[in-house]
């Protein structure tokens, strides 16, 4: 139905902060655990509502992901290593944000240049993904090479190899397992969202 | 399913309960940052004992914050822990390879637990005390000045009170579509990791397909009523400052100003 | 196999332990005849899902037990070794369509099959089969599912239920949001189901003209106990009582019970159309002989 | 009679769809209940959108209370029709039941103070004021199409439009919205147009259209159309209960009438036919 698009618009931002906020509660659909690890789905959740919405809105989508992580590092973490890292709204954030960005810009050139959306989807997936594993692990390194952060008076330095391992054993299965998976979320679901869109 | 953080708040009619969102929100906010400043024993028993007294003030029981606390318990103490392995300097007692414990880091694994211990505190009564709508507003509220750098302030209000309001809705849809699957032969949460993660796409499409039909009926709704825009409209839900939010902020500066002349510099 | 369903002493709590803890039943204990037609009413809130979602073990009581072809399900029963029991169970839950998801109509239907380990022909087969029973057309079979109009989703999704061949099926107002054409369609469907291949339906509805025109046994819920339990007549001879339960009566016995009001002798209070038709004949001709 | 609404001509299609409406017409009297019906996919909901000019139309042209549904007016046509919808889900704003009452006039800037009174008053109007403060997940949904429906009095409109606003109901759910309506209908000197497939609904209105495949087949009292069984049923419509009666009654060689009788009437028929005997 066309109504007005920036009325849809912010009823669609809003679904998607609706479902975030249930995927960071829910483990079944946010978070699948493997041993002392996690794999986050909600990467997925971005890279749907950056094809639906473009890049701009993914990127919203994926900042609002981000302050949920970072306000739950407080009061509810999801993990130790939440713990100490998330509270640091720069690595909470800011990766999140590029999520959206990465994905969005791939996707749309993709898209242009060829056929499949599968494979599109899937791409803008994978870079979507190692984007946010890549900057969190760029991001600690920077922060908490030099100084202890504030908060914990840790010598994080000595964590390093740590945080690095942890979070680059999650990110590779992740950005695999978002390239096979999202695809097969984003195509069915673009039909739909394409549809309400005439 | 439905006992998360939205089943946390406890209606009532405490002194906190009355205060205005949006300086229970700032003032969470300064708690917390004033915390980072704490060093030694005595601003943290200050703190301490702010806290008591806000946690009285909600009217709370203590016995439901310990409770919350609870399953959040070993969160704390690897926390603890890791402040008590890595931390250096003093009096060592043990060392091996990176890990080491000593006097100060003892000290310091000590003051960890309070600090964990008084953030939890703070943002629970948060919480406890205040409906997730009332936080949504205390943000818009919050966030006001920014309007005038053309920031849609107001939209991201409407916007995160849409979504707060869908919570619960797709959550029900979310049971019922597993409960649907279920009854397919999926088994969630077991088999190989490619499996467990294929199993998410059953419940995901069938979710945000859901999550558009509901923003396109939703948007047809809102115009209906006479929705265009977000910036032009009228308030009827408003907080207004109250003499509460006066006194409570007297004494969380005046107790920040303690913790800064007692804390060792 | 035996498709009876035994209910012993079960009770429900949702959330049980915490402050929120709802008792959504309490001992209940009623057996649904194998083969048999079953209607489960009551008003909304009155324990009609609860019941039959343990009925495949979705729920699992709090305490007591449940026996279904062969197997029992108590407190204790884990999630383990479940997939059995729900593949002789198939339930079509409420806009079952919303539950769609795959690429194509014949790939939907073939999710359940394939889950329980069929091969992919197999499963191609029973999707098939399943398509015919609904009434879905064979050119069908590859359009996106989000194609097709509500209608003909909801019997996508239903085939993907059949497809499993289920020995019972439990049917969660299956009619919800359908005009009168396609209303008629799946109960059809339905009944064909329980004549012609013997299956177990059991029925969860509001409409009490469903309840009379296709069910033989009807179980009447209320505040999480079965407070009655027999054919539909038994249930409806009441219409105090009916009312007391916040349910209504079938339109025909509705209808006798104004003609009665009106001071229109009927003798008994008949639930179908044609029924109530001869009852009213019965009067004119006993009023003719009487003169 | 006034037509309170007048279709001229329209015709419609979504894009890549089949047409929906061709050269379409028809009107609707002021203060009168009028039902659409017509089986899914017949367009019944669509011209519900393009009287509110919710959707655009394509050529012919909608007049409502002498406004042409047009770009200019959508605001005060917008202000006489009240809409409710099929699912109550769908239409519920607000976090909670007054914050959604208050959503309509919060759009039209209405200040604070009168705000507090319309919300207040209306509430009260659907019985719902002492769940004012409750949020939708704790509303059944008969409570919700309750709170959709004071959010429409609010506005105080001159027309309601009831887009299968019972279909998701359960039957008790369904008789007292529809009391409801009919209540508020009556206080407030309103016109109301209800999309229906419930045929017992429709029975009860002032005027009846029948849509079938996007064409007015019939317009006219339900007297007139409730009659012919065979004719509904092959538009994928049921009758009315009293109908059915008739027919099988007519059926084991009783002499009935083959007009439209609602309940009242058909009582009185039978006893007028036990007694003459």
């Amino acid at each position: 139905m066309p109504v007005k698009k920036n009325t849809l618009r912010l009823n669609m931002l809003a679904m998607f902060i609706a479902i975030i906020l249930l995927q960071t509660s829910i483990p079944l659909i946010g978070y699948i655990p493997i041993g002392p690890l996690e794999i986050t789905i909600i990467p997925m959740t971005v890279v749907v509502a950056t094809v639906l919405l473009g890049t701009v809105d993914g990127a919203i989508i994926g900042g609002i992901w981000g302050l949920t992580t970072f306000v739950r590092a407080f009061v509810w973490p999801t993990s130790p290593l939440a713990a100490i890292v998330f509270v640091n709204p720069i690595i909470s954030v800011i990766p999140r944000i590029m999520i959206g960005v990465v994905a969005g810009v791939t996707y749309t050139y993709l898209k242009k240049h060829f056929k499949s959306q599968t494979a599109s989807i899937s791409v803008a997936a994978v870079l979507g993904s190692l984007t946010n594993t890549v900057l969190v692990l760029g991001l600690i390194y920077l922060f908490y090479k030099a100084k202890a952060p504030q908060l914990y008076q840790i010598n994080i330095k000595e964590l390093l190899p740590y945080l690095l391992g942890v979070v680059g054993t999650n990110g590779i299965p992740e950005a695999i397992f978002s390239g096979i998976v999202t695809p097969m979320i984003g195509v069915p679901v673009k039909k739909i969202f394409d549809r309400t869109g005439r | 399913m439905s006992n998360f953080l939205f089943g946390r708040y406890l209606p009532g009619s405490s002194w906190v309960h009355q205060m205005s969102p949006q300086s229970k929100l700032m003032l969470s906010f300064y708690f917390v940052v004033v915390i980072f400043f704490a060093n030694n024993i005595w601003t943290y028993a200050a703190l301490s004992g702010l806290i008591l007294l806000v946690v009285l003030m909600s009217g709370v029981s203590i016995g439901y914050f310990l409770k919350g606390i609870r399953p959040l318990i070993w969160l704390i103490v690897f926390t603890v822990l890791l402040q008590i392995l890595f931390s250096s300097g003093g009096h060592v007692y043990w060392h091996f390879g990176p890990f080491s414990i000593s006097d100060t880091s003892l000290i310091n694994g000590g003051f960890m637990f309070i600090r964990c211990l008084l953030i939890i505190m703070i943002s629970t009564v948060l919480t406890l005390t205040t409906t997730p709508l009332a936080i949504a507003d205390g943000v818009q509220t919050v966030l006001r000045p920014l309007k005038k750098v053309h920031f849609p302030v107001d939209t991201l209000a409407l916007m995160l009170s849409i979504a707060l309001r869908f919570v619960p809705t797709l959550m029900d849809e979310m049971e019922t579509i597993l409960n649907a699957q279920r009854s397919r032969g999926v088994d969630f949460g077991s088999g190989s990791l490619r499996h467990r993660i294929s199993a998410a796409v059953p419940l995901l499409v069938p979710l945000f397909t859901g999550a558009i039909n509901h923003a396109e009926n939703l948007s047809t709704a809102m115009e209906a009523r006479g929705f265009t825009d977000s910036e032009h409209r009228s308030k009827y839900r408003v907080y207004r400052w109250q003499r509460k939010d006066t006194i409570s902020w007297a004494v969380f500066l005046l107790i920040g100003i303690l913790v800064l002349f007692i804390r060792k510099s | 196999m035996d498709q009876t369903i035994n209910f012993k002493q079960v009770t429900h709590t949702y959330q049980a332990g915490t402050p929120f803890a709802q008792n959504a039943l309490s001992q209940v204990s009623v057996t649904i005849a194998g083969g048999s037609f079953t209607a489960i009413i009551g008003h909304t809130g009155s324990g009609k899902s609860t019941l039959v979602q343990h009925i495949n073990a979705l729920l699992k009581p709090t305490a007591g037990e449940i026996k279904v072809s062969g197997r029992t399900i108590t407190p204790a029963t884990t999630n383990k070794n479940l997939k059995q029991l729900r593949k002789h169970v198939g339930m079509v839950f409420q806009f079952p369509e919303k539950q769609l998801f795959e690429e194509t109509v014949i790939k939907d239907i073939m999710f359940g099959p394939k889950n329980y380990g069929v091969s992919d022909e197999e499963a191609r087969l029973d999707a098939k089969q399943a398509m015919g029973l609904v009434g879905l057309d064979g050119s069908l079979q590859d359009k996106s599912p989000f194609d097709l109009s509500g209608g003909q989703m909801r019997r996508v999704a239903i085939a993907g239920v059949l497809a499993m061949k289920p020995e019972i099926l439990i049917l969660d107002e299956p009619t919800a949001g359908l005009d009168p054409r396609g209303h008629k369609e799946i109960m059809d469907l339905a009944e064909k189901l329980h004549q012609q291949q013997g299956m177990t339906i059991i029925l969860v509805t509001h409409q009490m003209d469903d309840v009379v025109d296709y069910a033989s046994d009807v179980i009447v819920m209320d505040q999480g106990k079965v407070v009655k339990h027999g054919e539909p007549k038994d249930i409806f001879s009441d219409p105090e009582w009916v009312y007391d339960m916040h349910l209504d009566l079938p339109s025909a016995a509705e209808f006798a019970c104004r003609l009665i009001t009106a001071g229109v002798p009927l003798k008994t209070i008949p639930l179908t159309i044609d029924k109530l038709a001869d009852a009213i004949v019965g009067v004119i001709q006993g009023g003719q002989s009487h003169e | 009679m006034k037509d309170i609404i007048q279709i001229k001509n329209i015709s419609f299609n979504y894009p890549d769809q089949e047409r929906l409406f061709t050269n379409f017409s028809m009107n609707i009297h002021e203060g009168e209940w009028t039902a659409i019906i017509g089986q899914n996919g017949s367009g019944k909901s669509t011209l519900a959108r393009l009287i509110d000019g919710l959707i655009v139309l394509k050529s012919g042209q909608i007049v409502v209370d002498g406004l042409t549904v047009n770009d200019e007016n959508i605001f005060d046509i917008r202000n006489k029709i009240g809409m409710v919808f099929q699912n109550p889900e769908d239409q519920f704003v607000g976090a909670t039941v007054e914050d959604d009452v208050a959503f309509g006039l919060e759009n039209r800037q209405i200040p604070r103070e009168k705000m507090q009174q319309i919300v207040e008053n209306s509430l009260k109007q659907v019985g719902m004021w002492d769940f004012r403060d409750r949020i939708p997940a704790n509303l059944s949904g008969g409570q919700k199409q309750r709170v959709a429906i004071a959010g429409i009095i609010a506005l105080s409109p001159k027309i309601i439009i009831l887009d299968e606003a019972t279909s998701m109901l359960d039957p008790r759910g369904r008789q007292e919205i529809l009391k409801l309506v009919d209540k508020i209908k009556h206080d407030n000197d309103l016109t109301v147009i209800s999309i229906t497939h419930d045929i017992d609904e429709a029975a009860g209105a002032d005027q009846v259209i029948v849509v079938n495949k996007g064409k007015v087949v019939e317009a006219d009292q339900p007297d007139k159309i409730f009659g012919d069984i065979n004719k509904l049923t092959s538009i994928g419509l049921s009758a009315p209960f009293t109908s059915e009666l008739l027919s099988a009654l007519r059926k084991r060689g009783v002499d009935s009438p083959s007009q439209y009788l609602n309940d009242q009437r058909l009582i009185t028929w039978i006893k007028q036919l036990i007694s003459s005997k």
